[in-house]
């Protein structure tokens, strides 16, 4: 099945203010192939595939597509030599519908040279039956969940016919069924000769749909295996240079008396009736479908939105929590779902988003003690070992992953009783997510109350103690560590009873 | 050489170089250089402008040099520039203060320079720290056109003002008129519909004049503050097809006002001397330069014109 | 049969978004007109209906190419010193000789060509539109200045006045202008990819990148157009005003940028629509007519004004949210 | 000795920082100042140095609140009107008998209201800062003109001018109060836990309040300080004029604007830092004085600034591009 190759890149180097991003990387990719690209956070992937899709241009190196060496001048140029691209930060334009989101930059027109908007539509509404999908194309993207923004994306990278598709973390805000989904579409597009390149930390995607695994660590280019001949011990093994014993960490401890309950929360349109409990020490999952509702909770909770009617206690405690610094205050801490909006201030530094929360760990008035600020921000850094060339780089610099590990730091920083995780190893790299599991285990041992919201069911089966469901804005089933079972929780998951 | 280009390029003010060229009590051109800031209030209005033309010319024929600084209104500006022309050293300065109070901290640190200051058109409230104050009397103005309107309509009228109540010239051009009112015993006769104001420009005039016809369908009269706020009554109301039927007024004695006389669009303005005040101030900045004494006040004359006396003034420029 | 229907339909459904869209602001302006027309009985004229339009034609105008600059994510301050110069540089030329429709079209050019400056070096350097327009209001309001000496230029052609004084059967020439400028500006933004692309860039200026839209050659052609239409507001307004006066419309950016954040249009960018624009323009305009014909104290308008936007601008918020949720 | 050392060291980092952190908007500055000291003696004399400082003092002072506006991702189009209304208040109250001190903390007290109304608006009902703050201009500088019958007020008490006129030995008293805001701005923003939440809340403002930042709080007292520093400014030139004038300081937003700009500040928030607005504001201040000094026409002042502007921040652009690249 050795197909002829389609694209070549030798030699690759790209540098950002004097560091290396990439250095010598050698990529391949076969006409029908999907190739993935794997690698730590900070590895270099995106900036590879921003190098293919003429988003930035290497210091040196080739690039040939069908055995001919080509410079790849801008995006346009990209697209006209068959190369696309999902990004893994969604970049659509919010104020305009589905259909324009998708056709933009090249939009039918009609005979007098107006945009044909029916056509479009038309379209772009075939292409979204065609994959299965149900979303209204007139309408604006701002609407649109995350899933569906997403899905939009693959949608207009489909929609150009391009010979070559690159996917970074096409997943990570999609669930399973979604997963499915687009997997359903990648081998469509395989059997039309289409090849594509394919990132993702999800190794167990990674086995089901790539046929060749190419590694980079450090901006280097590692090994290329074929997924029918290598073990995933191997990859992370390639991947992080040494072997990963432990991925999920879970040690046995004492569970000791309810740090946290939620009585009766509810919320016109969004949930009701919503109760749970957790105990010092004990580590919960929330699992459901996109949508369910999940993040709507831990907000509500939280007090970034406004609560309908429902009570909430600390340690037995009534609390009337005013607003989120009410519940900092508390010792609550949320960690969102969504990095770029919700967690962090691109514009700024490592350093300001790691202590955007503590200020009053380290400043009286005026007074500053850099000590103790650089003490907590290195303390992070390391645990987590955050990729930055220094702790003022601006976070917008960072890869995703590392990013997501900024959220992370920022929060854990606050010291909380109560720790609220949303998606917390979304674009995370395997060895950093053994990393976090064993940092979790660790905080849940010292007696922490941490509560996990994921749509990785893998994740939270290994991690947690006990596991509630939601569907439809109602918590629709609670497990104990016994019972856990993927057929279960997808059972509560799609509303049974 | 060099004069003969400087008056070419200002040939649409004529009667400026003609007020100078009849003018004996010119000082040799030999005299050592002198250098002299015009620190006007804004070079937005014509009226300023040629001001600073006249007192441009009247330098350049004695050797002397000008410096036009222009604050766009704006009384902490102006304070600013004053500063910077004393830093220059100048040897005089004719001021046209935006505000007669607001210039007193750049007045006295001239007096303590020993720089005389002349205040033309809008007289200071410090006397004692100018030279003199120079200004046209623009209560008589009012007064004129007061007079005027009691000529045209001597049974009463309804009539409209468009005044700059923001600024003390115009003031004094509302005051005078309504005094010419009250003498005459008219007040009651001639009923004041609408009041406005446009702030002396002629865009914003147009469109007030046009929402006052609207309001005001009967209205007989408009009585501009100065010319431009005229030229925008009638350009309103050649808009709207009623320029036969009301009389307009305005004050200055403006080119364009003058103009407008001409073919009969404006009724009469109150005309002031620009060119006037310019060679006024000038003379007599000289003369304190020299040692002499002045007069503290001096008023410069404000006079009619309308259709039948426009000729002698010309519309080519100021008076 | 059934064409006719579609049609009518199709008609509907337009009316109907331009309701919806516009709730909040429509909503203001038909109370504020209401009031007024309580208040003032001339308010509803004919007469007065068009000396309104012919009013706030010359700002509308301006407000239509502000809205594509503000959608676009950028500010256009020059345009009140575009007008000036347009206007004050027509009047110039044919009072030198120029033949009056050559000149008009030079007037127009000049505007066109300050906006294509402002386009160029905003795309190619990078530099905040605010400041980079804020420089060339300074640069072109000083060259009105200069071209004209400081004073007004008084037109010798009474032919030219046509152009902003004349009728149209019995509607003024600048509200038939308007009328074209707004059905174009409204087809381009919603009707053509380079609307689109637009408001691709205010909304995403990375998305419209990655789409390979020529992110340059899009805005430069927006303050293109912005500077064209301030050139055309010019030129017509110095007919109007039977000369061309330098110091004409300075704060005209002001009134433009309200009447487009009145009208819908978010400052960040991204949004906004040329009906809501219109809407804005009307309000700010029949404020100004309305207290004039109410013979309010022009201190008091100032205050008057600024309350009625404020709140006009709120009940929009208010109803917006609304319509989010319900 | 160690300490000593230290003490220096940590001094010299700070300067060196400040270097780096405004490397091409200091290159112009200094570039402007040796044309100007070479073209005109007196530019460098110790006079006109003070003097130059006395006539930035005012737009120095409100471009410091104006920096915290936009930081926070606002505008704040009041503060013209909210220096001069503040201004004739408080003459007005001096010459009704009202106490020298007492009618000076009320005139600040007033723009430190119409700031905290600004705040307050904008935080509960999340309208653009542009539209707020437009229409409170609008209504102060309306009720300014109200209060003082649209005519300057002079002052009756020679005793109020000289916390405008004086001098602490050969330093005008205005140049100090602008040292000591400088101080505090710099250090509100760079030290405190309030300046951090600023920066947070202009550079993502869901972000903030998912941190815990109380938005509302921080915005309200944001503007709020900054109708502070234009009250202040307000009452200080009045005491510089003799007299409150309610027309002072239109447009003095768009120079306090401008300063904010030319000093680094982003004008969508979220980055500045107080030394480049400083410099900012200098650089605007000397060219000024500069063109003043030079003789230059009015006319060609405006055209002259324009073009200086726009090149100080092309430059500025340019060497931050090669020192993130270098
Ligand atoms: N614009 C930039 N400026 C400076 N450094 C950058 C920039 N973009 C990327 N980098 C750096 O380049 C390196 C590679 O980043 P890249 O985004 O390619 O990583 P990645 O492999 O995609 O990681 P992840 O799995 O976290 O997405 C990182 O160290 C990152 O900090
Ligand atoms: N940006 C958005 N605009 C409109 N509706 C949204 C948006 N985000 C979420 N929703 C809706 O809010 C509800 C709850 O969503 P939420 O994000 O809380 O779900 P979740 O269970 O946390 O799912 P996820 O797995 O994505 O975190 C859903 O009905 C969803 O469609
Ligand atoms: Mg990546
Ligand atoms: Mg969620």
């Amino acid at each position: 099945m050795d197909n002829k190759i389609v694209l070549e890149m030798k030699g690759i180097e790209k540098q950002f203010a004097g560091v290396y991003a990439l250095k010598d990387v050698q990529f391949s990719l076969r006409e029908g192939e999907v190739h993935a690209l794997l690698g730590e956070n900070g590895a270099g992937k995106s900036t590879l595939i921003k190098v293919l899709g003429g988003i930035y241009r290497a210091d040196s190196g080739q690039i040939r597509i069908n055995g001919n060496e080509i410079k790849i001048d801008g995006v346009k140029d990209a697209q006209e030599k068959g190369i696309s691209i999902i990004h893994q930060e969604i970049v659509l334009v919010p104020h305009i519908s589905v259909a324009e989101n998708i056709f933009l930059g090249r939009e039918p027109v009609n005979k007098i040279g107006l945009k044909d908007c029916k056509k479009m539509n038309e379209e772009a509404k075939k292409m979204v039956v065609s994959l299965g999908l149900d979303i209204d194309v007139t309408r604006e993207v701002f609407y649109l969940t995350i899933a569906q923004q997403q899905m939009v994306e693959i949608i207009k990278a489909v929609s150009f016919n391009s010979k070559i598709i690159i996917m970074d973390e096409p997943t990570s805000s999609l669930a399973e069924r979604e997963v499915e989904h687009l997997f359903e579409i990648i081998r469509k597009l395989k059997k039309q000769g289409v090849s594509i390149v394919y990132i993702s930390h999800k190794l167990n995607e990674l086995v089901a749909i790539t046929d060749r695994i190419t590694v980079m660590r450090d901006g280097k280019y590692i090994d290329t295996k074929v997924t029918s001949e290598t073990t995933v011990n191997e990859l992370i093994g390639l991947m992080v240079g040494r072997e990963l014993t432990e991925y999920y960490t879970r040690t046995k401890h004492s569970i000791g008396d309810i740090a946290f309950e939620v009585r009766n929360l509810n919320k016109k349109g969004t949930f009701k009736n919503v109760s749970f409990h957790i105990r010092k020490g004990e580590i919960i999952g929330f699992a459901g479908l996109v949508g369910a509702g999940r993040s709507e909770i831990m907000k509500a909770v939280f007090g970034v939105d406004k609560l309908g009617s429902g009570e909430i206690y600390l340690d037995g405690k009534l609390l009337h929590l005013k607003n989120v610094k009410d519940a900092i205050d508390h010792g609550i801490a949320l960690i969102p779902e969504d990095r770029k909006k919700e967690g962090l201030i691109l514009k700024n530094s490592v350093a300001f988003n790691i202590t955007l929360t503590i200020q009053d760990k380290y400043k009286k008035g005026i007074i500053e003690n850099k000590h103790v600020r650089n003490e907590i921000i290195n303390k992070y850094i390391n645990a987590f070992s955050i990729k930055t060339p220094a702790i003022e780089q601006l976070t917008h610099n960072l890869s995703g992953g590392n990013q997501q590990k900024v959220v992370l730091a920022k929060w854990l920083a606050t010291d909380p009783k109560v720790l609220i995780l949303d998606e917390p190893t979304r674009g995370v790299d395997v060895g950093a997510k053994a990393e976090i599991y064993s940092i979790i285990d660790d905080l849940a041992e010292k007696g922490m109350a941490v509560i996990v919201i994921s749509s990785e069911l893998p994740e939270i089966i290994n991690m947690c103690d006990r596991i509630y469901v939601v569907a439809q804005g109602k918590i629709s089933g609670e497990l104990s560590r016994d019972e856990f079972l993927q057929e279960r929780i997808m059972y509560y998951a799609t509303g049974g009873e | 050489k060099k004069k003969d280009v400087v008056n070419e390029n200002t040939s649409t003010e004529e009667s400026t170089d003609e007020a100078v060229a009849n003018d004996d009590v010119t000082p040799a051109a030999t005299e050592s250089e002198r250098k002299f800031a015009y620190c006007t209030s804004t070079l937005n209005n014509p009226f300023m402008t040629t001001i600073g033309d006249a007192l441009q010319t009247l330098c350049d024929e004695n050797g002397d040099e000008l410096i036009i600084y222009d604050p766009q209104y704006d009384q902490a500006k102006q304070i600013s520039q004053v500063e910077d022309a004393i830093t220059q050293g100048v040897d005089g300065i004719f001021l046209l203060p935006v505000d007669s109070d607001g210039v007193k901290s750049v007045l006295e640190t001239a007096a303590s320079k020993n720089i005389p200051v002349i205040a033309i058109d809008n007289p200071v409230t410090d006397t004692d720290l100018v030279a003199a104050n120079v200004a046209s009397d623009n209560f008589n103005a009012g007064h004129i056109i007061g007079e005027a309107i009691i000529a045209d309509f001597p049974d009463g009228a309804k009539i409209a003002i468009i005044d700059s109540p923001t600024m003390v010239a115009c003031v004094d051009r509302y005051e005078g008129f309504v005094a010419a009112l009250e003498e005459a015993g008219m007040t009651d006769k001639f009923e004041i519909v609408a009041k406005q104001d446009a702030q002396a420009s002629l865009e914003k005039a147009m469109p007030i004049a046009e929402n006052i016809i609207q309001a005001n369908p009967d209205v007989q009269a408009f009585y501009g503050i100065n010319d431009p706020t005229a030229l925008g009554v009638i350009a309103a109301l050649k808009a709207a097809d009623k320029l036969g039927d009301i009389k307009i007024y305005g004050v200055d004695g403006s080119p364009d006002g003058k103009a407008a006389l001409k073919d009969e669009t404006l009724a009469v303005t109150a005309a002031q001397s620009p060119v006037g005040l310019a060679k006024t101030s000038y003379e007599n900045i000289l003369k304190v330069l020299n040692g002499e004494t002045i007069e503290k006040s001096i008023a410069v004359d404000t006079f009619k014109i309308d259709a039948s006396n426009v000729d002698e003034y010309g519309v080519d420029g100021w008076q | 049969m059934q064409t006719k229907n579609q049609t009518t339909k199709k008609e509907t459904n337009i009316a109907i978004k331009f309701f919806t869209e516009n709730l909040g602001i429509l909503g203001a302006f038909v109370i504020i007109g209401t009031i007024v027309s309580i208040m003032s009985p001339v308010f509803l004229t004919t007469d007065n209906v068009l000396s309104v339009g012919r009013q706030i034609s010359t700002n509308a105008v301006i407000a239509l190419g502000m809205a594509f600059v503000i959608i676009l994510g950028g500010i256009d301050l020059s345009v009140g010193a575009v007008v000036a110069f347009s206007g004050t540089l027509c009047v110039g030329l044919i009072n030198n000789g120029v033949p009056i429709p050559a000149a008009i079209v030079i007037g127009m050019l000049f505007g066109t060509a300050v906006g294509f400056v402002n386009g160029l070096v905003i795309a190619k350097t990078g530099m905040a539109p605010f400041i980079v327009t804020m420089s060339t209001m300074n640069v072109v309001r000083g060259a009105a200045y200069i071209y004209s000496k400081g004073l007004p230029i008084r037109c010798k052609e009474d032919a030219f006045a046509i152009i902003g004084t004349g009728y149209l059967g019995s509607i003024p020439l600048p509200v038939i202008y308007l009328a074209v400028f707004i059905l174009m500006a409204s087809i381009i933004l919603s009707k053509t990819k380079f609307g689109t692309y637009i408001y691709a860039l205010g909304g995403n200026r990375e998305a419209a990148k990655f789409s390979g839209i020529s992110t340059h050659k899009i805005e430069i052609s927006v303050y293109t157009i912005s500077g064209f239409l301030s050139g055309f507001a010019g030129v017509v307004l110095a007919a109007r005003m039977y000369s061309g006066q330098p110091s004409v419309s300075s704060g005209a950016e002001m009134d433009a940028i309200a009447s487009c954040v009145l009208g819908g249009v978010s400052m960040t960018g991204g949004t906004g629509k040329i009906g809501g624009v219109v809407i804005g323009t009307m309000i700010i305009g029949v404020i100004s007519n309305g207290l004039n014909l109410l013979n309010i104290n022009s201190f008091w308008q100032l205050i008057v004004k600024g309350i009625i936007v404020l709140i006009a601008v709120y009940v929009d918020i208010i109803k917006k949210r609304r319509l989010l949720k319900g």
